[in-house]
């Protein structure tokens, strides 16, 4: 144990200090206002009056390190060694001459990484590991996520135009580590069967109340099985959503069959203008189809044009369908309105059109 | 090397204008075999339409409880090489900059103890090292810092803290969002590092309300920057917007919230004194308008995704706090919330959850804050209330 | 007759300008000794600020359930005259129209058989005969007949229906309320009268979406005029309308709820797809606009007070209905849906409390209506879906 | 019972049509337009050129038939025998000689009526039966809403001017039988005090099932007292709604030092402009104070005065505190908030503020 004691431990990240270009220590605070310049490329400008350019090449988050080196490469001829990553993951490079804006493009170009989704433009998909690395998946992430991505590239890049900021995001499972719940368009990852219990386990690897405990819909009651404990599903009660999976492994849900996606739209995040929301569910079920997805890619990609053509400047897509009220948008977007739309959870109830302005 | 795997469904996603992450996959194959057997199990996934994952044991390096998710393929014959598969969260610098010189020293690190594959970031913030085996965690870790990285949560502690770019190049930033998020992981060192909450709590913060850390959806607490005072207009730049052909009406004043400005086609007039801080007009004319100088945050507190009780968004804490280092109040505050939460909060219960079960009005007398009308939508509709003084006379 | 007892408390309550309920009381009480002594009675309960009133037992007419609330005072040796004191609930003609003739005959009476008090009318819309004796409820009742009035609705059975005063009166009403409401009552005669539902049932007939007997928020089916087609804009008495100093942009567009509306100074344009028939543009200019030809209902369910699981606003549950008399499909869609309630219903549960239970997809699956996007403010925000086929292949 | 069966029975209300005026039954259903000639009276006009004029007049619902018998005098000389109430139980005289409409006011100010109510205006109090008749009543419902109509009559008479309609009703129980749960302003009556249970006499008055499952926060179990059945209450989980009283008169609530009056704004019913929606509690607690309950007069007055001074034409009071926010509507009303306003019954969670759009 002598060892452990001199190991280095809980210093915590890096001081942001040591990693930011001259420019920004210098400026730190005291930005006044920007621009966008072009698709992908902004300028900062300081009270100082000192500028800094910003060009955003768009990433698929699952890098090598032999990527990453090309970055940095990268960094050092234009940036002065210095870059960051977004909140979405993409990979920003901060420049001071504007002169190395072009030849940066070209060079991100060149290694395959395009640059835009600055202003009114998609960005990147905030998602999760899927099939990469996670147990708990009902879908891939990393290939929807490219499928998708390479059919709206043009909103990306600026080649086509809308009227505002669009988020898209996924996330393999109920889990929802994308945070995709607050989404102008969710791809969601779904079971569609209860567990299969693998009865003689649960005893065993997991802890019967917590199990018990983790089912949502009280669909888990404890039982006896040869003299032992351990637990049942009462099936018409699971909506199937793995949370007893997540504590306990002796109840996988994955099912090639029956795994799949569901698609959510109008939720946002930020305060500008209405308040942030959740998404609402459009299409509650799409088989998975791999290794690119169509019927889902088409389903966004029809959404986002619908929204496109009809969204007034800087209206999310929640805002453009609360103007046009939902059952117009299920009209306009050519969706079924199911059974399944129907909220029936907890404040299910708050949900019902209690008004009797509708759209006829 | 030897050679890859034959992977015709993942081909398909090397194809495209988009960048691949197959073709990341395939770069590092290359180099190790772990990415090797993860592509191969990845074309069989596609194929089958299945993961191929089993859960995670607690593995993690000596003295943490936390950092690192321990994966296992269920198929270790045909893919020895990730029969271990574990990732590593590694603290991001706030704001998520570095120097070149840091961001090679990763990839030398993990180039020599792992996959070679990476997530820039995970959605939580961290740096994801993809893939290794057991007995590298310890190595790595060490490795890491020794150039100053270390790891971030996992499990039922505090997550690694995250902050948007904000004073570092927003002009909007309302508060130090990466020395705020830099001091919370520093303080918080223990909390990060040894599970022994009930379960997860993150840390977000936003500069303003436009909320590009997405804090208000997926933080526990979520510190969003704001202002009390008036919005800074320069007239002549409103003009020059409004003849350079916005539509002020339609695109400013009609959105407008707090439907608290009017535009003769002028003058902008804003009463301030019902502006919400939406930040709209001020996204719509950045060089015209901007948040005023007496500046802070709202605290909000616990989101979560659905599991176990419906996803929730954060809620008003504290309407407007003035963010000062070293920030004891803020840190006093999390500190009576924590305790309370460990005393009384359920397995597996976020602290959003806790709140909704025992109520806010208790909540807050319980770790010691008087309740504000900015704390809720609207006051109750409902009359079944519990009167605190029945007046007995 | 005797002397009126004091009332310092009450006589407090004849100043002021408003007309006076004590000065109806004491009219009364010079003729009555029942209303005497509910003066007498009303100034105690002022006094010690406590009401006076035993809970009603079961009174009524032969053969009818309903109709007669039971009431006794706890201090019937001071106030003997209303030792009984039960109020009697009298359908209305609907839209509350009478003559002056069929007025006198209620008058006349209850000179006869009651206190001479009443409330024109009870919130529900009955004439509110307020305060008689059990042996005088039958013969009250039969000379209330013998000039064509019935008894209305108590405890669990259907109420009186009512409605607005609708195409009697109103340029809006998009259906015959008063002809619906009439309808109803005389078809459910037995449901009325006599209480055979888990709880009370309560139709509300309005003419449009102004909702003028406030339907959506107090009855248990809530009909509420609309239309379908464009609404009729007559633009010379815009202009109109403008020039005598209407601020048309911000009295009527920017309080549009469908944001469907541009004025630019001259004409008014509506994009009527997105118009939500909120009626506000039309209730700003009358002259002007007019709903559309193509008229119809919505039909709402569900709504109720606080007691037990919470007050409940009506939710749709038919988009738009046609009703023509004598409206089989409605009265076929209210048998079906008692029918439910009464087999699967709680006791003393309403029907919007019922659907609050059992899901409202369940409620339409089991009365046999298929879903639709109106019925909803917003598809569900969270991912529990039970699915209706799981794919098994 | 040869008697019984001879009885009419089951003949359900006169046909409107057999009360209607001529004028009304020659133009039903063919009115195009109206117009508001002075407070209280309006036109109506119809297809076929005839027009209606209506006089409405205040009354305080609870009326004798004395009164009622001028009223039908007064439709003899102006109306041809006809009148109606309207559903906030006012009088309406329908009038097709505009010539009687100012004799028509002066006989009804003689009779005590005045007239008003008619577009932007205070129109009357919806109320209920309070001590006058109801065992339930925790306030009087007559008479403090007597005494806040005194009060505010200028705005029912078109004395004093204001924005667009206010509506107050009041309820003297949780019942709410006055539907007060959306009205602009709402008053009802409250106990604070649990039931005072009758031990001995629940079991032979009331059905224990029933009495445990009125509770709507399950404060009540079944217990033995004396080997025979009854109930208990846990008075910490009691909010004093008296649903128990109203199943079980062997648990009265009233209380007349606990008893009063609460004070909720902001609902609605109307579809114009926004949805319908339910008051909001803004006064928890206003002690009976009779005859004339001046706070709760005084509290009504401030509020409609803040209201007419600030919301723009045609705002209700919820629109208008939904626009400048409700923690601004606490500050300019001068009302404390406490613990409560917070909800804390199902859907509380929903009614937290999940944004950072605040009025600082
Ligand atoms: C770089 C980044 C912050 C960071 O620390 O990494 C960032 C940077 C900026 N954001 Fe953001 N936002 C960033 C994520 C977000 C997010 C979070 C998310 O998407 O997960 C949001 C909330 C989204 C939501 O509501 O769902 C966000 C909502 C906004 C908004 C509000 C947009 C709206 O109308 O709702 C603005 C204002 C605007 O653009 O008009 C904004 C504006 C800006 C500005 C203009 C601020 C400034 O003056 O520098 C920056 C560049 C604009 C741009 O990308 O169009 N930023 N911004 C993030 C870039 C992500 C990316 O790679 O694409
Ligand atoms: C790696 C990451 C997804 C990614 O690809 O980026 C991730 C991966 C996992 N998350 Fe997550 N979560 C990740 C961010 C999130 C987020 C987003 C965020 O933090 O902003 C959320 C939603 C916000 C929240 O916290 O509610 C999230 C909500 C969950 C949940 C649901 C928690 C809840 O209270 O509802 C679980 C389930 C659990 O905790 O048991 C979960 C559990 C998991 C586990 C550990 C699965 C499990 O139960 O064992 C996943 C491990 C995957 C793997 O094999 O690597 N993860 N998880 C993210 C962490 C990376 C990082 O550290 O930067
Ligand atoms: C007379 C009247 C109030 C008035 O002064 O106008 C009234 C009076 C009573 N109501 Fe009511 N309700 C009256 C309209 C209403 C309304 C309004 C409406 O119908 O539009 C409501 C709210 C809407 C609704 O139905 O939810 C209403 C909701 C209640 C409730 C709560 C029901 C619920 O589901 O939440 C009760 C309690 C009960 O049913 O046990 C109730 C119970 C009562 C009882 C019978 C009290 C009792 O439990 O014994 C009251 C008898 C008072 C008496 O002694 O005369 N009354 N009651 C109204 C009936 C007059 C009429 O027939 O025209
Ligand atoms: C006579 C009456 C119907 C009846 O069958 O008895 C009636 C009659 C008219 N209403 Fe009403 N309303 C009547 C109760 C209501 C109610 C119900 C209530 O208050 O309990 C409402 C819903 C109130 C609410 O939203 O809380 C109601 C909401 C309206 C509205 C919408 C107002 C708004 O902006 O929200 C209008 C339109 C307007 O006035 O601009 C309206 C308009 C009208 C018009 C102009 C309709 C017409 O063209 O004839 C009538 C005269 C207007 C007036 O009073 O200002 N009427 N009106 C009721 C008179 C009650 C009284 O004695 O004062
Ligand atoms: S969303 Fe679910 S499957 Fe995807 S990474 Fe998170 S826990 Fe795993
Ligand atoms: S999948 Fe979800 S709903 Fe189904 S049993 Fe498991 S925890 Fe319950
Ligand atoms: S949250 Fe505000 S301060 Fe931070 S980057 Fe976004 S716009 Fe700038
Ligand atoms: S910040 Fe938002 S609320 Fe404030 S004035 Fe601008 S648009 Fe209106
Ligand atoms: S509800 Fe509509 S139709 Fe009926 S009286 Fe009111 S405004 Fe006229
Ligand atoms: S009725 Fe309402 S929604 Fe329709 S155009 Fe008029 S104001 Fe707009
Ligand atoms: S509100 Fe309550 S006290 Fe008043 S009449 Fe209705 S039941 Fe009786
Ligand atoms: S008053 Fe209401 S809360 Fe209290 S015990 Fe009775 S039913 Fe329960």
């Amino acid at each position: 144990m002598t060892e452990a004691t001199q190991r280095v431990t809980d210093i915590g990240p890096p001081h942001h200090e040591k990693m930011m270009p001259p420019v920004i220590q210098k400026n730190y605070g005291k930005w006044v206002s920007h621009e966008i310049l072009k698709p992908g490329v902004m300028v900062h400008e300081a009270e100082s009056g000192d500028k800094l350019y910003t060009v955003r090449a768009g990433s698929p988050r699952l890098v090598s390190i032999w990527k990453l080196r090309k970055f940095a490469d990268l960094a050092d001829k234009y940036c002065g060694g210095h870059l960051r990553f977004t909140s979405r993951h993409n990979a920003e490079f901060l420049l001071t001459d504007p002169a190395g804006i072009d030849p940066l493009i070209a060079d991100l170009k060149a290694i395959g990484h395009p640059v835009g989704g600055i202003g009114a433009a998609i960005t990147s998909i905030v998602h999760t590991q899927g099939w990469v690395h996670c147990h708990s998946a009902a879908t891939d992430a990393s290939g929807i996520v490219k499928a998708v991505m390479d059919a709206i590239d043009p909103y990306f890049t600026g080649t086509k135009k809308i009227p505002g900021k669009l988020r898209i995001a996924l996330a393999c499972c109920l889990n929802m580590c994308g945070a995709v719940h607050c989404s102008d368009i969710a791809i969601l990852g779904i079971h569609r069967r209860p567990p299969r219990t693998d009865v003689g386990a649960v005893g065993k690897l997991c802890e019967i109340p917590n199990v018990v405990a983790s089912c949502p819909t009280a669909a888990i009651r404890p039982a006896q099985k040869d003299g032992a404990s351990t637990v049942e599903v009462i099936e018409e009660q699971c909506m199937y959503c793995a949370n007893c999976y997540t504590v306990c492994p002796a109840m996988p849900l994955n099912d090639p069959v029956n795994d799949g996606v569901s698609i959510w739209v109008g939720g946002k995040v930020s305060n500008a203008r209405s308040e942030p929301t959740f998404s609402k569910l459009a299409v509650p079920y799409i088989p998975n189809n791999p290794p690119r997805w169509p019927e889902v890619v088409d389903c966004v990609v029809k959404l986002v044009e619908l929204w496109a053509a009809n969204a007034r400047p800087y209206e999310r897509m929640g805002e453009w369908i609360n103007r046009i009220t939902w059952p117009k948008f299920f009209r306009m977007a050519e969706l079924p309105f199911s059974k399944e739309h129907i909220d029936d959870f907890k404040h299910a109830g708050l949900t019902f059109k209690r008004s009797a302005q509708l759209v006829h | 090397m030897a050679e890859l795997p034959k992977t015709p469904l993942l081909d398909e996603l090397e194809k495209g204008p988009w960048p691949s992450f197959v073709t990341e996959i395939k770069e590092a194959a290359k180099h190790k075999a772990s990415s090797r057997d993860l592509l191969g199990l990845l074309e069989r996934s596609y194929r089958e339409r299945l993961g191929h994952w089993k859960h995670g044991g607690i593995v993690g390096v000596l003295g943490y409880g936390g950092g690192v998710i321990g994966r296992y393929t269920d198929l270790p014959q045909d893919f020895p090489a990730i029969s271990h598969f574990h990732t590593m969260r590694i603290n991001q610098p706030p704001g998520w900059f570095y120097t070149s010189k840091a961001l090679r020293q990763i990839c030398d690190i993990w180039e020599e103890h792992g996959s070679g594959l990476t997530n820039m970031h995970g959605s939580t913030g961290d740096i994801i090292l993809l893939g290794t085996t057991t007995p590298e965690l310890e190595p790595t870790f060490q490795a890491l810092c020794a150039v100053g990285f270390d790891l971030g949560g996992s499990g039922s502690d505090m997550r690694t803290p995250s902050s948007c770019v904000g004073p570092a190049r927003c002009e909007w930033a309302c508060y130090d969002t990466l020395g705020l998020a830099h001091d919370l992981t520093i303080t918080f060192q223990d909390e990060l590092h040894r599970p022994m909450f009930p379960y997860k709590f993150k840390f977000k913060c936003s500069g303003c309300p436009n909320d590009c850390v997405a804090a208000v959806a997926r933080a526990d607490m979520s510190i969003i920057g704001t202002w009390r005072d008036d919005i800074k207009v320069d007239h002549a730049k409103v003009k020059e917007y409004a003849d350079k052909g916005l539509d002020i009406e339609r695109t400013v004043i009609r959105n407008c919230p707090g439907k608290c400005m009017e535009w003769d086609g002028a003058t902008l007039a804003i009463d301030n004194s019902a502006c919400r801080k939406c930040m709209h007009c001020i996204n719509v004319m950045p060089k015209a308008l901007r948040p005023g100088d007496d500046r802070g945050a709202t605290i909000l507190i616990g989101s979560k995704a659905p599991i176990v009780e419906g996803a929730l968004l954060s809620s008003v804490l504290i309407p407007f706090w003035k963010p000062e280092p070293p920030y004891e109040d803020l840190k006093d505050l999390v500190r009576t919330i924590w305790d309370l939460w460990a005393e009384e909060g359920k397995n597996r219960e976020r602290v959003g959850e806790f709140i909704q079960r025992v109520g806010l009005g208790n909540f807050l007398s319980a770790i010691g804050l008087d309740p504000e009308a900015e704390m809720v939508a609207h006051p109750r509709e409902n009359p079944y209330i519990f009167y605190a003084v029945g007046d007995k006379e």
